[in-house]
């Protein structure tokens, strides 16, 4: 195999994740939150591929597809959520939705 | 011949079962005839074994016969079979012989009652209860059988459910019984552990090498059947049961408390006799409870003011005869005295029912009197039943009572003092018998008997008379099958089962007789002397003795005792439980768990702010937490 | 020969480099830009430097479609709802409670950590060197005849996903109308 | 295949009874009933072909769920787990009558919980993989908790609540258990499990089974949950569900840990005793029908228990046969309290009384299934007692004295409630238009009463026809075929 070890791509996808999911935790727009989303996704995307790699099995990027799939779906959804949001004139403030308080 | 045992055995069951099934589709009259027809048939049965028994050598009149296996535990297995052989066919012909007659006297005792029919079904479940308990050839079967006449004795006894005596008594009858039931059971797991099997001939044939002789085992195994078998015979002390017993219609009195189930402790005793044997501490026991239960029953039955009670507790004081004998090892004499007994005091109790009948149900002695002139053939009978009771020659209960006291003359030392007890219970039984005789049938009829008193033809239907008169007859000649000094027919037909331990000489079997027959005539005396004509000596002796007096009255404070002992600490043991252990428990537990619960919840739910990045950072430390986990276990 | 191997290596080396930094820049830019509009821009790089680094992992038709439908279709949704939105997509940069704010960057660096340490771990053993992959390897031919053969529950399944997300979508919007024509 | 088919064909009918549009309630009760009556005579058929001599497993089915951890669908039964199974269908096929009969409202929801529950309860009795053990043991609970928080009497709310708590408590031991044990033996597979000296692990299947059973004093749930549950859900409470614990201790506790039963069962031995007399005296203090029946289970059950920890061949024949006894028994006791309650709408025993006047099924019903639980002799019920308190008996005399007071007194609390119902002067509740038993009330309670009169002239039916002949060593063989 050319180029670093599978171990750099991993080491690459796990600071991605890092970076994605503090993002999700300190970023108060929804549309920030959904992007730091996607990042963890493909973070997750990365390891499987070279995971895939690694052991020659493109068993791997299946699952990367399928995981491909349900991020759009998110992606999706979540817009929809947005934009129904504001239309309902919602503050876009992930911190002002407290409904789930207990 | 096993055939018409089984047949004996099942025939009686058929008829309870069609009844069961049939419910109020058959009439009254034919339920009757159809129980008493299946009674018929036992008998008949019985009797046809009896015959093939008799063709053959006495020494292999021993015949086994399984139908299917009923219990089974690796090794252990326990047949459904029965054994014929002299003891089973001797109780059978007892058993369906009396108990054909009085069925048959039941029909019309019973003609008019609500639930007639439930009263047959019981009956013909006794039959078969009691029927299984003699013919069985194993121990649990008997064991089974015994269960089953406790079962149908307290379903009788609370006949008239309405009674809340009655009730009471049908309870107390079968907790007693279930006492000694549960001893047995406990005696044949000893007999299971030492033996491994049930059945009469592995075990008395291995009893003597696994059990061995008069060791702790031997008289525990013993003590459990001698348990049951004084819980059913109503020996002291667990004897309370049976006068309460008398709240059951006559014929159930008569049948089940007189002539067959109570008398199952000393076919018990003669049956297992060899187990007993090994352990003649026991034995000897049984036959100490036998002394001590014919006196006092006997002193008790002096002031009873209930028919029925009084000839409950002669029946008690009779049977303590029976174990007298069985205990001395005469078994042959204790078989002879269950069978006449069972004639004359079947005899006695069916008479009494026709005087009951005669009053309307009425049951207090102290409201009859002057009764001989109005019931000529029910006096007679009485008399019959009274004079054979009492042991006045030449009627049954003679021959059979002397061979029993002969039988203790050789008992050794313990056999004088038994001998002496008998002579005295002798002295009490004609004294109490006569007096009711006197009391009923004797003197001025009172106010109640004046009012009361309803006359038929024939002093009753003909269904109830004519089995009077058959046992009446049977009273007089049934001691006829053994004469002292003559032959002994009970003796020697039941040799091979169960030889006896006794053999009295020419000079006991002549000397006892002639003692006893004279303390009954004295006893005979003193009865008419109190009781026969009109005196204010028995009142007088009430109150020169008044303790005596009250202690005979309360029957001797047994059921006090038992309360005060038993009853009452149960019941105050169970209500401590419920307030100390249980209420904690349910209670406390639904409390601990709702508080806990509830507390829990609101600390959990102040953490819930609502933000949910809050709760995702929450989730990201778990999953951090985890991830540490795993790097740290590997 | 090995000096073209060598080369190639090198080639193949630059090109990670690269595309590495770009992925970890663009990430950051994402999670730091206070405009939306601006992280999603960075997101399309990042996206894109993916699939290089996918294409450096023999799985090409894995970066096609991250470029066609990640970089292209879905990116594209997301900049029509940014600009949609307009001013009110903007928010305010973090969160309001501090002792959050910090306990997140530390879990997140924590977690990094532990990963990398298992990484660290393997990295001798385990992942020292790649299995030898075959000429086929991540072909839409491969992926294909995976796709359709053993793990054709999995694809029946996402087609569903994506049906029910699409509805999903559709009936969020239209709701909402509703509720617009009821005020 | 056979018993696979057990489990899904009600399980099935639960689906359909949920999803069909039927007309009426009383149709989809109806076809529930036919499902479980369907269930019935297909086990019936079961019996007629199965292999009696072999103590192994027959009718067996397995497909691997995962290899690597040694986890599968492995269900089959044994010729004693048989007449389990068999318990079962035939009282959950009388309880949905009961229930069609009684007329429950929302029929869709309860008939089909009622035909979850069979199938579930079923797989209890089938599954020889550890894991399906626990799904199958937890599927059969929660209907129960349905059943009982929706159709129950008036304190039901708080019944539940306790119910549900003490068992869940028991199950969540019983997983970690079988987790633990799981791994250790690198298997699931209970035919495959070798023997484990664990206590811990012992103690966790034991106090699990201990709660379900209950085992005194693990039956806090008990009293309330007999009371407020529907009368027909009581029945397969006390008769069927209980039994799910003493087939797990059989199964899995007993023949696993052989050590640790050992070690432990004097103790065990000792609660069980405490029980059997507690629940006998407190049966006697109850004030209400169904109250006196829930202690007596209580009792019963710690004498299955004990008959059980006995480990010998009386002990374990003894245990099996009044297993399926006290099934049939505390069943008709239920359901005949439920018939008493629909008249009299009252449970009291001091508001009823005299009832024998002018109803004579419903006395000969109460009477003979009365005497049958408290073991007269030539009961199928004192077949098993005489069995269990047997074998108790050579591992301590002194066992089996405490049970036979213990049985005693269930003659004294069986009596007192045969009379407070049916004897003496006519309670307040009592008028004489409530109606004997009418002839489907007869048709439901008659089958299982002849069930146990059958029993009682053969109890050998089940001692001859399990463990093939040869209990202590086919269960401390862990039910290996020879």
């Amino acid at each position: 195999m050319l180029g670093p070890t599978v171990a750099a791509y991993l080491v690459l996808s796990a600071i991605l994740f890092a970076t994605g999911a503090a993002g999700v935790l300190i970023r108060r727009s929804p549309l920030i939150v959904l992007l730091a989303l996607e990042l963890m996704l493909n973070a997750g995307n990365l390891a499987l591929i070279a995971f895939a790699r690694q052991h020659a099995d493109s068993g791997g990027q299946v699952f990367a597809l399928a995981v491909m799939v349900v991020a759009a779906t998110e992606v999706v959804v979540g817009l929809g959520l947005i934009v129904a949001m504001s239309r309902k004139k919602v503050e876009l403030d992930v911190d002002a939705l407290t409904e789930l308080e207990g | 011949m096993t055939a018409a045992a089984w047949l004996a055995l099942f025939s009686p069951l058929g008829a309870a079962v069609a009844l069961a099934v049939l419910g109020d589709r058959i009439s009254r009259s034919r339920a009757g005839l159809l129980v008493s027809g299946s009674v018929l048939v036992s008998f008949v049965s019985s009797a046809y074994v009896l015959a093939r028994l008799l063709s053959e050598h006495p020494e292999q009149r021993s015949h086994v016969s399984t139908l299917w296996t009923w219990l089974s535990a690796g090794d252990l297995q326990v047949g459904f079979e029965i054994l014929v052989d002299p003891l089973s066919v001797f109780m059978m012909l007892v058993v369906s012989g009396v108990g054909f007659l009085i069925v048959s006297y039941a029909t019309g005792y019973m003609r008019g009652d609500d639930e007639e029919r439930r009263y047959h079904a019981y009956k013909a479940l006794f039959v078969f209860s009691m029927l299984l308990l003699v013919q069985s050839g194993n121990l649990l079967l008997l064991l089974v059988g015994w269960g089953m006449v406790g079962l149908s004795s307290y379903l009788l006894i609370n006949f008239w459910h309405q009674r809340r005596s009655a009730v009471a008594a049908g309870k107390k009858a079968f907790i007693v019984n279930a006492f000694g039931d549960a001893t047995v059971a406990l005696g044949l797991f000893l007999v299971i552990q030492r033996v491994g099997a049930l059945d009469f001939a592995t075990v008395f044939g291995s009893a003597e090498a696994e059990i061995g002789r008069s060791n702790t085992v031997a008289v525990l195994i013993a003590l459990g059947l001698l348990g049951g078998a004084a819980a059913k015979s109503a020996q002291v002390p667990l004897h309370t049961w049976l006068p309460d017993a008398m709240e059951g219609p006559t014929p159930v009195s008569a049948l089940i408390h007189a002539a067959t189930m109570v008398t199952a402790g000393v076919y018990l005793i003669a049956r297992t006799h060899v187990l007993f044997e090994l352990a003649p501490v026991v034995l000897h026991t049984a036959a100490v409870l036998g002394g001590v239960t014919l006196l006092v029953a006997g002193v008790i039955a002096l002031v009873q003011t209930d028919i029925k009670r009084v000839i409950a507790y002669s029946t008690m004081s009779q049977i303590g005869y029976m174990f007298v004998a069985a205990g001395v090892g005469a078994y042959g004499a204790g078989m002879f005295h269950l069978m006449t007994h069972a004639f004359f005091k079947a005899l006695l109790f069916m008479a009494a029912g026709l005087v009951i009948h005669a009053l309307a149900g009425e049951q207090d002695i102290r409201r009859m009197g002057g009764l001989g002139r109005e019931l000529p053939r029910t006096t007679r009978a009485f008399l019959i039943g009274t004079l054979a009771l009492a042991g006045v020659p030449p009627l049954a209960g003679f021959f059979s009572k002397d061979e029993i006291l002969a039988n203790t003359l050789d008992g050794g030392p313990l056999g004088i003092v038994l001998f002496v007890f008998g002579v005295a219970g002798a002295f009490l039984t004609a004294m109490y018998s006569f007096r009711l005789l006197f009391v009923v049938f004797r003197g001025k009829q009172s106010e109640h008997v004046q009012h009361h008193l309803h006359r038929e033809p024939n002093e009753g239907p003909l269904s109830m008379v004519w089995p009077v008169g058959v046992l009446a007859v049977l009273a007089v000649v049934g001691g006829l099958v053994s004469v002292p000094g003559g032959w002994h027919a009970v003796d020697t037909w039941l040799e091979p089962v169960s030889r006896p331990l006794v053999h009295p000489a020419g000079w006991m079997e002549a000397f006892s007789p002639i003692l006893s027959v004279c303390v009954a005539l004295l006893g005979i005396a003193v009865a008419w002397r109190l009781w026969g004509q009109a005196s204010d000596l028995p009142t007088a002796l009430a109150r020169r003795y008044p303790l005596a007096t009250v202690a005979l009255e309360r029957k001797l404070y047994f059921d006090e005792v038992y309360d005060a002992l038993l009853v009452r600490p149960a019941a105050r043991l169970a209500v401590t439980l419920e307030r100390v252990v249980e209420r904690p428990i349910v209670a406390g537990s639904a409390r601990a768990t709702a508080g806990g619960i509830r507390g829990l919840a609101s600390r959990v739910a102040a953490t819930q702010s609502g933000l949910l990045r809050v709760y995702a950072l929450v989730v990201a430390v778990g999953l951090a937490t985890l991830v540490l986990v795993f790097i740290s276990v590997r | 020969m090995i000096l073209a191997s060598l080369a190639g290596d090198v080639l193949v080396w630059v090109v990670w480099v690269v595309a590495a930094i770009a992925l970890l820049a663009s990430g950051f830019a994402v999670v730091l830009f206070r405009n939306p509009f601006h992280s999603a821009l960075a997101l399309i790089l990042n996206l894109g430097s993916l699939a290089v680094l996918y294409l450096l992992l023999s799985a090409e038709f894995v970066a096609a479609a991250q470029v066609l439908v990640y970089a292209g279709a879905v990116m594209v949704m997301f900049l029509f709802v940014i600009a949609y939105l307009g001013g009110r997509a903007d928010a305010p940069w973090a969160s309001s409670q501090a002792a959050v704010r910090v306990a997140a960057v530390v879990t997140c660096v924590v977690l990094l950590a532990e990963v990398v340490l298992v990484i660290a771990l393997d990295a001798r053993d385990g992942l020292s060197s790649a299995a030898e992959i075959t000429e086929g390897f991540g072909s839409p031919r491969e992926l294909g005849r995976l796709f359709l053969g053993d793990n054709l529950l999995a694809f029946e399944v996402s087609s569903l996903v994506l049906l029910i997300g699409a509805v999903g979508g559709v009936i969020l919007g239209a709701t909402v109308r509703r509720g617009e024509v009821e005020e | 295949m056979l018993s696979t088919f057990l489990v899904f064909l009600p399980i099935a009918g639960a689906i359909l009874v949920w999803a069909l549009p039927w007309r009426t309630p009383r149709q989809a009760g109806g076809f529930a009933l036919l499902l479980a009556l369907a269930e019935l005579a297909i086990w019936v058929g079961g019996t007629a072909g199965f292999d009696y001599g072999n103590p192994g497993l027959q009718h067996s089915t397995t497909a691997v769920w995962s290899g690597d951890l040694g986890i599968a669908y492995k269900v089959g039964l044994y010729d004693w787990s048989l007449w389990l199974v068999g318990l079962t269908v035939g009282v959950m096929a009388v309880a949905i009558a009961y229930g069609l009969w009684v007329g429950r409202e929302r029929a869709r929801a309860y008939f089909g919980l009622m035909l979850f529950l069979t199938g579930a309860t079923v797989g209890v009795f089938v599954a020889q993989d550890l894991l399906l053990f626990y799904v199958f043991y937890e599927a059969m609970l929660i209907p129960l908790y349905v059943l009982m928080g929706v159709w129950g009497g008036a304190g039901r709310a708080l019944a539940t609540i306790r119910f549900v708590i003490y068992t869940i408590a028991g199950s969540l031991l019983m997983l970690v258990a079988i987790v633990a044990l799981g791994l250790t033996e690198g298997t699931f597979d209970l035919t495959r499990i070798g023997t484990s000296g664990s206590l811990v692990m012992f103690l966790g299947f034991a106090i699990a089974f201990g709660v379900k059973a209950p085992v005194w004093p693990l039956h806090g749930w008990l009293p309330d949950a007999y009371r407020e549950a529907p009368p027909e859900v009581s029945a397969v409470l006390s008769g069927v569900i209980s039994k799910t614990a003493a087939y797990g201790l059989l199964r899995i506790a007993i023949p696993v840990f052989p050590e640790p039963v050992e070690d432990m069962r004097v103790a065990i031995l000792a609660l069980a005793s405490i029980g059997l007399v507690y629940g006998s005296l407190l049966a006697f203090r109850q004030p209400d029908f169904r109250g006196v029946v829930a202690y007596s289970s209580l009792a019963q059950m710690c004498l299955i228990v004990i008959g059980l920890f006995a480990v010998n061949d009386s002990g374990l024949n003894g245990a099996l046969l009044l297993m399926v006894n006290h099934g049939l028994v505390s069943a008709a006791l239920f359901l005949i309290a439920g018939c008493i309650e629909r008249r009299t709408l009252t449970g009291q025993l001091a508001r009823l009384g005299g009832m024998a006047r002018g109803r004579p099924i419903l006395a000969t019903l109460l009477i003979t299934t009365g005497v049958i639980a408290l073991a007269v002799p030539g009961s199928s019920a004192f077949a098993a007692e005489f069995l269990v308190l047997n074998g108790v008996f050579t591992v301590g005399w002194g066992w089996a004295v405490v049970g036979a007071i213990a049985i005693v007194l269930a003659a004294m609390y069986m009596l007192r409630v045969i009379s407070a119902a049916l004897h003496e002067e006519r309670g307040p509740a009592v008028h004489d238009r409530q109606l004997d038993l009418r002839p489907a009330e007869v048709g439901l309670i008659v089958p299982l009463v002849a069930v146990l009169i059958f029993l009682s002239f053969w109890p050998a039916s089940i001692t001859d026809h399990s463990f093939g002949g040869t209990p202590t060593a086919t269960v401390t063989s862990r039910f290996e075929a020879p």
